[in-house]
């Protein structure tokens, strides 16, 4: 009876206009040489140009190179033709819009500023796994240089480098690694839309953070980032030209958190169809919103304090200075406004879709629906309230700390709905122990750790011992290795089918998961006890008190490579050799797994109309 | 499926690049030059001896050709020391540099050395003008590794004026001498550095040469 | 295969939370005193109490959810590529809801009392004439500055008498560092232009730690450092005997 | 799959395809909202910088500094590389002039003044020759506050300082922010002028017709948002400003 909704993909639209133009040529690669024609011309002319006399001199030049490569990088894979064509009144004709989406295009469409939402969706699954990958590859070697007391494998000066590449790269990978591929792919699917509200908007926040992520990784050529994740001023003025790189990195890249949210936020509320009330939405769709809106308050902090620690640096500002009447605390608190929403900001989507999973893997709806949305919108409002309770032990306002500590603890409350919505969920339920099950009650494990080990960092006498300590960096670990990516894998895996038309290899998949799983609780558990034991974080080299538990932490960490490299392997291979799944291999009743795989272009050749919620298993026979 | 098999293949090929890119961004940034590791001369048993010096720049020593990438920044001649353990080490450091004040004038004293005091330019002090440091000589260890060692003597900034002497690539006037010596405890990996702000940086004068291996810290081995 | 809510697969699941439980609020004992640094100051003092107590409240939660995600594998798995057969459809369970909300809210409210009132213990701030410890970080060094009855002491490890208050004034001449004594739970950055402060009564004689918690350049791993809790005799000795800063 | 009703009248696929305008602009008016939403995030966060400094006015640095008197930077390149340079003095500066910033403010609400009267004429009297020739003054008012915001960024006080061999012409913190504030309203003109651009000549090109009015609507919106940020950055800056 979805036979209406099947009809072969774009049969009935436009057909491509088959018109030449160089706008049409534009690819990834020519974006590349674009980049670096006018980074190139930018290092020279700012060389030439500025005064190198000037104790700024290289920032200026670093900055302007980094502009110059953002701006080549745009304009040569296509970005600014949009904005150029608004300009000149030359708006798109249908054909236009069907050839940018990349309508009968092949593969190449993959590599091209294509406004599919589901092309884009796609483009950021590898978007993330290669950011994840990098910064896999400098975890292995901060600990590989931590595997004995004493600087060996490299000096204080790389692995200083290292670790703050390796956070803010991880940060970013999982900030876009569900919202990224799936609020893009399946989304608009699940509201009965045809794309997103703004196709080219869409295209340009992937291509935008493909342009910062491209700096953010040349930092490692350019004397690193030697200031810890966090950026803390002022040792950020000390830093060398890679800090320039990665404060512009940051500026785009909150512009293009910024439009991903503005798409979906407006996707949602506009472009639902018929039925799709906001009471029947599927709730991963709630949760990409209220992420998205939260992502919307916080980045643009996170955009301000950047320019200014580039201003500082490059115009010898006296924001950080306190030479010139600026405060390191300043940026503590820009920072951190910025900081702790931005890890619900990466939490919320992996706790909807795992909500998404449980209902259709245990063949029941979601537990308590409204308490669900209520759970999270509470956690974003609460999120905004808590920032200074990183800054309990930096002497900022002493006063504040017993209010700033009652909002933080609060957060438990809806962090404990999650469990009830989960657990709710499954419970009783018919569990269908498939790949993304696997991952989700790992998800319920680690979440637990995590949790809790947050409750003690909230507490201020407790933080003056653990701040800054392995202590903080395992319970963090906890709840983005632990949670939130066991959550990304397991929604990687539930529509993956939904991708490739195949399954994520199962058995490969299992063996992924018990080996990332065990290595979690090795390398963390061993880390939570340098913690207690007193080490702090972020040192290359440490008294031999720490020495076996970071061993026993190195082994756990090659653990989690070993499994995140099967899972790498399952991912390539089952893509085109897995088996064949069909369009709705989990028997679900969202909308996106009523459209044929992979889904035609504009997804739906009629649009359905939706007369109930899709969690309705046990109410009325599933016909099939 | 061969749109699916290149994405599985693109995929797999952009991870390699970002894994190259990650590799080559490693190799650049440890590209700073490892000099071999400096011997402490035997003078006589239980005595040895080392000859330092710290420059205006980074002619002299190993830091590539002309200096290196940046020829103007303050360097020392060597940065990875070796001594043997429980020794006396009889230490001599020329430094050629001018200077100015400290940050913090704690580093104007001699601390750590054998009787408390240094010889400089044959005079004996236990502390010097913390308004006119070149730089300093100041060794550490991580307490639980080894026996805890401290050792801090300031390089008064050098004076002098005169016929110019030739090191290596660069030419500077005659250096203040500084004399100390310390006794190594049992093995184990110390670090030193140079305490004067001499990064030519903003924030304290600690970036540039002062926040890159091999110009103005080391490692000093007892073994 | 899977027989849902039958007496036998409950009593395990009680067992079971029961166990965990115990198990969690024995690791909560023996954890701290097994690894955490020698206690030497109230601070710390309260702060092991502290981890007690959180993880006695916590344990039954983290074990309740264990042994229920438990129990649904033994019991409620389908294995198999065929769909397995619609679950009964519960929506909503309001005394579930509602008690599950209340119990959270209950341990959190008993945390914050906790916590609010071991802070404002502590709160009170250096109370009648401690003795008063200047503590400078640089890059990458902590130095010590007493004052001796008009004379100034510097040292860069950090001697302190038994039993009597000491306020330390800490500040950075460089970028921010932080200043942490794990054996005495206390902590606090050391700002460029600014000067904050943290007390303690040291309560133990013997060594401890001195390390920055702030990641402060090339050599933040070696900005480390030792100190002694000594008696007041030995103390005031030593203070007589280093020289002073002239 | 019981809950896709697909038995229900469906309408034809094109729907969707070339949706009605008002749909359109609905959703792009709620776009252009939530952009502001993020901008006045962004002023929010600036105006907190403003007011922190000020408040800690740390050193007592807020609009002092220890560095040299003098007007430009190669006066005493020279000096400092030889290190021979007298003591450093503490500097104090004075406030930007208040009547300049309220110059360029108000050149920029009389641009967004000019704007609201261009989008009228568009919607109620369907002029659209006379949308273009006001949307081209507007973009003109725009360009001139771009221009007096390049001067009085030239404006902002420098101290030069040196230590060592490095040296640089430095802004307090006071300096500072309003480097940014100005810095920021430019960055907005220029988007302002980009837009009017576009209105006007898509108006005379016919590409903007009385069918598209709503389109002069959404960049209106943005523009008298730019406007009112003017208003409340100047209001605040030219109020508080020294330390009593």
């Amino acid at each position: 009876m979805t036979t209406t909704l099947t009809s072969p993909a774009g049969a009935s639209l436009a057909p491509a206009s088959t018109g030449g133009g160089l706008a049409r040529k534009q690819n990834f690669l020519t974006g590349i040489i674009g980049g670096f024609v006018f980074g190139f011309i930018a290092w020279a002319l700012s060389h030439h140009f500025f005064d190198n006399t000037s104790r700024s001199y290289s920032d200026l030049v670093t900055t302007f190179t980094s502009i110059g490569w953002m701006f080549g990088f745009w304009l040569g894979i296509g970005a600014l033709n949009g904005p150029f064509a608004w300009l000149i009144g030359s708006d798109q004709t249908r054909a236009d819009q069907l050839y940018y989406a990349g309508e009968n295009q092949g593969k190449v469409r993959y590599w091209k500023y294509c406004t599919d939402h589901k092309v884009v969706g796609v483009q950021y699954i590898i978007m993330t796994m290669v950011l994840l990958g990098a910064g896999g590859l400098m975890a292995m070697g901060i600990r590989t240089e931590l595997v004995a007391p004493g600087t060996h494998f490299v000096n204080q000066q790389v692995y200083n480098g290292l670790i703050a590449v390796h956070g803010m790269l991880m940060i970013l990978a999982l900030i876009v690694a569900v919202a990224g591929p799936w609020a893009n792919f399946v989304l608009p699917i699940m509201c009965g839309a045809r794309d997103m509200a703004f196709p080219r908007l869409n295209a340009l926040s992937l291509w935008t953070l493909v342009s910062a992520a491209f700096l953010l990784l040349s930092t490692l050529a350019v004397g690193s980032l030697p200031v810890g994740w966090v950026v803390l001023a002022p040792i950020t003025n000390q830093a060398g030209p890679g800090m320039d790189f990665f404060a512009m990195a940051i500026v785009v890249f909150s512009v293009s958190t910024t439009v991903a949210g503005v798409n979906t936020i407006c996707t949602v509320m506009t472009m639902r169809t018929k039925g799709m009330t906001l009471s029947r939405l599927p709730i991963f769709v709630w949760g990409s919103m209220i992420a998205a809106a939260l992502g919307l308050y916080a980045f643009p902090y996170f955009f301000l304090v950047e320019t200014l620690q580039l201003l500082d640096r490059t115009e010898s500002t006296s924001f950080f200075s306190a030479a010139g009447g600026g405060e390191g605390w300043l940026q503590a608190n820009l920072f951190w406004l910025m900081g702790h929403p931005e890890v619900y900001v990466i939490l919320i989507p992996a706790v909807a879709a795992l909500f998404e999973i449980a209902s259709v893997m245990s063949r029941k709806p979601v537990f308590s629906y409204r308490t669900a949305i209520g759970g999270m919108a509470g956690l974003a409002g609460l999120s905004i309230l808590v920032w200074a309770h990183h800054m309990f032990t930096t002497g900022w306002a002493p006063t504040l700390g017993g209010p700033f500590m009652v909002t933080t603890e609060l957060i438990s409350i809806p962090t404990g709905v999650f469990f009830l919505v989960l657990v709710g969920t499954l419970w009783r339920g018919h569990i269908w122990m498939k790949l993304p099950t696997y991952w989700m009650f790992g998800f319920i494990a680690n979440f637990i750790i995590a949790g809790i080990t947050g409750i003690y960092l909230s507490d201020i006498p407790i933080d003056n011992e653990f701040h800054g300590t392995m202590f903080v960096t395992a319970h963090f670990h906890y709840v983005f290795v632990g949670s939130v990516l066991f959550g990304a894998i397991a929604a990687l895996a539930f529509w993956y089918p939904k991708v490739t038309g195949r399954y994520l290899d199962e058995k490969l998949g299992r063996i992924s998961f018990w080996l990332t799983f065990a290595g979690v609780q090795i390398t963390f558990m061993a880390m939570f006890v340098s913690g207690l034991k007193g080490m702090p974080r972020r040192y290359a080299s440490y008294s031999m008190l720490f020495e076996h538990s970071n061993f026993v932490t190195t082994v756990g960490a090659y653990t989690i490579m070993a499994g995140m490299l099967v899972l790498l392997g399952a991912l390539i291979t089952s893509w085109n050799k897995g088996e064949a799944s069909g369009p709705n291999p989990w028997h679900a009743n969202s909308l996106e797994w009523m459209v044929p795989t992979p889904p035609p272009l504009e997804n739906f050749d009629v649009l359905p109309v939706i007369t109930s919620d899709p969690y309705n298993y046990g109410e009325e026979k599933v016909n099939s | 499926m061969s749109r699916i098999r290149t994405l599985g293949v693109a995929a797999g090929s952009v991870l390699l690049g970002a894994a190259l890119l990650t590799g080559v961004g490693v190799w650049l940034a440890d590209a700073s030059p490892h000099q071999t590791a400096l011997k402490c001369q035997q003078v006589s048993s239980g005595v040895c001896s080392l000859n330092l010096s710290t420059f205006p720049d980074s002619l002299e020593g190993v830091h590539g050709a002309n200096g290196g990438p940046h020829p103007d920044w303050v360097s020392y001649s060597n940065d990875n020391i070796d001594v043997p353990a429980n020794t006396t080490v009889n230490v001599t450091i020329d430094q050629y540099d001018s200077g100015g004040s400290l940050n913090n004038a704690f580093f104007d004293r001699v601390m750590g050395t054998i009787g408390g005091t240094a010889t400089i330019d044959g005079k004996t002090v236990s502390q010097v003008d913390p308004t006119n440091v070149g730089h300093t000589f100041t060794l550490r260890g991580i307490p639980g590794n080894g026996s805890s060692i401290f050792v801090s003597v300031p390089l008064p900034a050098d004076g002098n004026s005169g016929t110019p002497v030739t090191i290596g690539g660069g030419s500077y006037a005659k250096p203040v001498v500084v004399q100390f010596s310390f006794k190594t405890g049992s093995k184990g990996v110390y670090e030193w550095n140079c305490e004067y702000p001499c990064g030519g940086s903003r924030e304290g004068q600690f970036g540039e040469a002062m926040s890159t291996f091999g110009y103005m810290s080391g490692t000093l081995t007892v073994e | 295969m899977m027989t849902t809510n039958n007496k036998k697969s409950l009593r395990l699941f009680f067992i079971g939370w029961v166990l965990l439980t115990a198990l969690f609020v024995v690791i909560g004992f023996v954890a701290p005193h097994h690894w955490m640094p020698r206690v030497m100051s109230p601070q710390e003092h309260m702060t092991v109490v502290t981890i007690i107590l959180f993880t006695a409240l916590a344990a039954p939660v983290a074990a309740g959810v264990y042994a229920v995600a438990l129990h649904l594998l033994r019991h409620q798995t389908f294995r198999g590529n065929d769909v397995p057969p619609a679950a009964p459809a519960v929506r909503e369970n309001s005394v579930l809801t509602v008690s599950w909300l209340a119990t959270s809210v209950l341990l959190t409210v008993v945390v914050l009392v906790w916590g609010l009132g071991v802070l404002a213990a502590d709160d009170g701030g250096a109370t009648t004439n401690p003795l008063v410890v200047k503590v400078t970080g640089q890059q990458w060094l902590w130095s010590f500055a007493y004052e001796d009855n008009g004379k100034l002491v510097e040292s860069n490890t950090l001697n302190l008498p038994e039993n009597r208050e000491v306020e330390f004034e800490v500040t950075s001449e460089d970028v921010t560092h932080g200043f942490w004594i794990p054996q005495m739970g206390i902590q606090v950055d050391a700002n460029v232009g600014e000067i904050t402060k943290i007390h303690t009564t040291p309560n133990q004689l013997g060594g401890f730690d001195v390390r920055c918690t702030q990641f402060c350049g090339l050599n933040h791993a070696f900005m480390v450092t030792t100190g002694d809790v000594m008696t007041r005799q030995q103390f005031n000795s030593w203070l007589a005997a280093q020289p002073s800063r002239s | 799959m019981s809950h896709v009703d697909t038995h229900s009248e469906v309408h034809g696929h094109d729907e969707g395809h070339h949706e009605p305008p008002e749909v359109v602009d609905g959703r792009q008016r709620m776009a252009i909202w939530i952009f502001i939403f993020g901008d006045v995030i962004v002023l929010s966060a600036m105006l907190f910088t403003y007011l922190y400094l000020r408040g800690l006015n740390v050193g007592g640095h807020w609009m002092s500094m220890w560095g040299f008197q003098g007007k430009s930077y190669a006066q005493y390149e020279n000096l400092a590389n030889g290190s021979g340079l007298p003591a450093a003095t503490l500097i104090h500066i004075k406030p930007m002039s208040a009547s300049f910033s309220w110059l360029v403010t108000g050149v920029t609400a009389l641009s967004a003044l000019v704007v609201i009267f261009a989008e009228r004429a568009l919607r109620v009297a369907k002029n659209v020759r006379g949308f273009a020739s006001l949307s081209a003054i507007a973009t003109i008012i725009a360009v001139v506050s771009c221009v007096l915001s390049v001067v009085q960024l030239h404006h902002i006080p420098q101290i030069f300082t040196a230590n060592n061999d490095s040296q640089v012409m430095a802004y307090t913190a006071y300096s500072s922010v309003m480097m940014i504030f100005i810095g920021s309203s430019l960055v907005h003109l220029a988007i302002l002028v980009f837009l009017g651009l576009g209105l006007t000549i898509r108006a005379s090109r016919g590409v903007l017709n009385v069918e598209k009015w709503y389109q002069a609507r959404l960049v209106r919106l943005f523009w008298v948002w730019v406007a009112v940020t003017a208003v409340i950055v100047s209001a605040l800056t030219t109020t508080i400003n020294t330390i009593h």
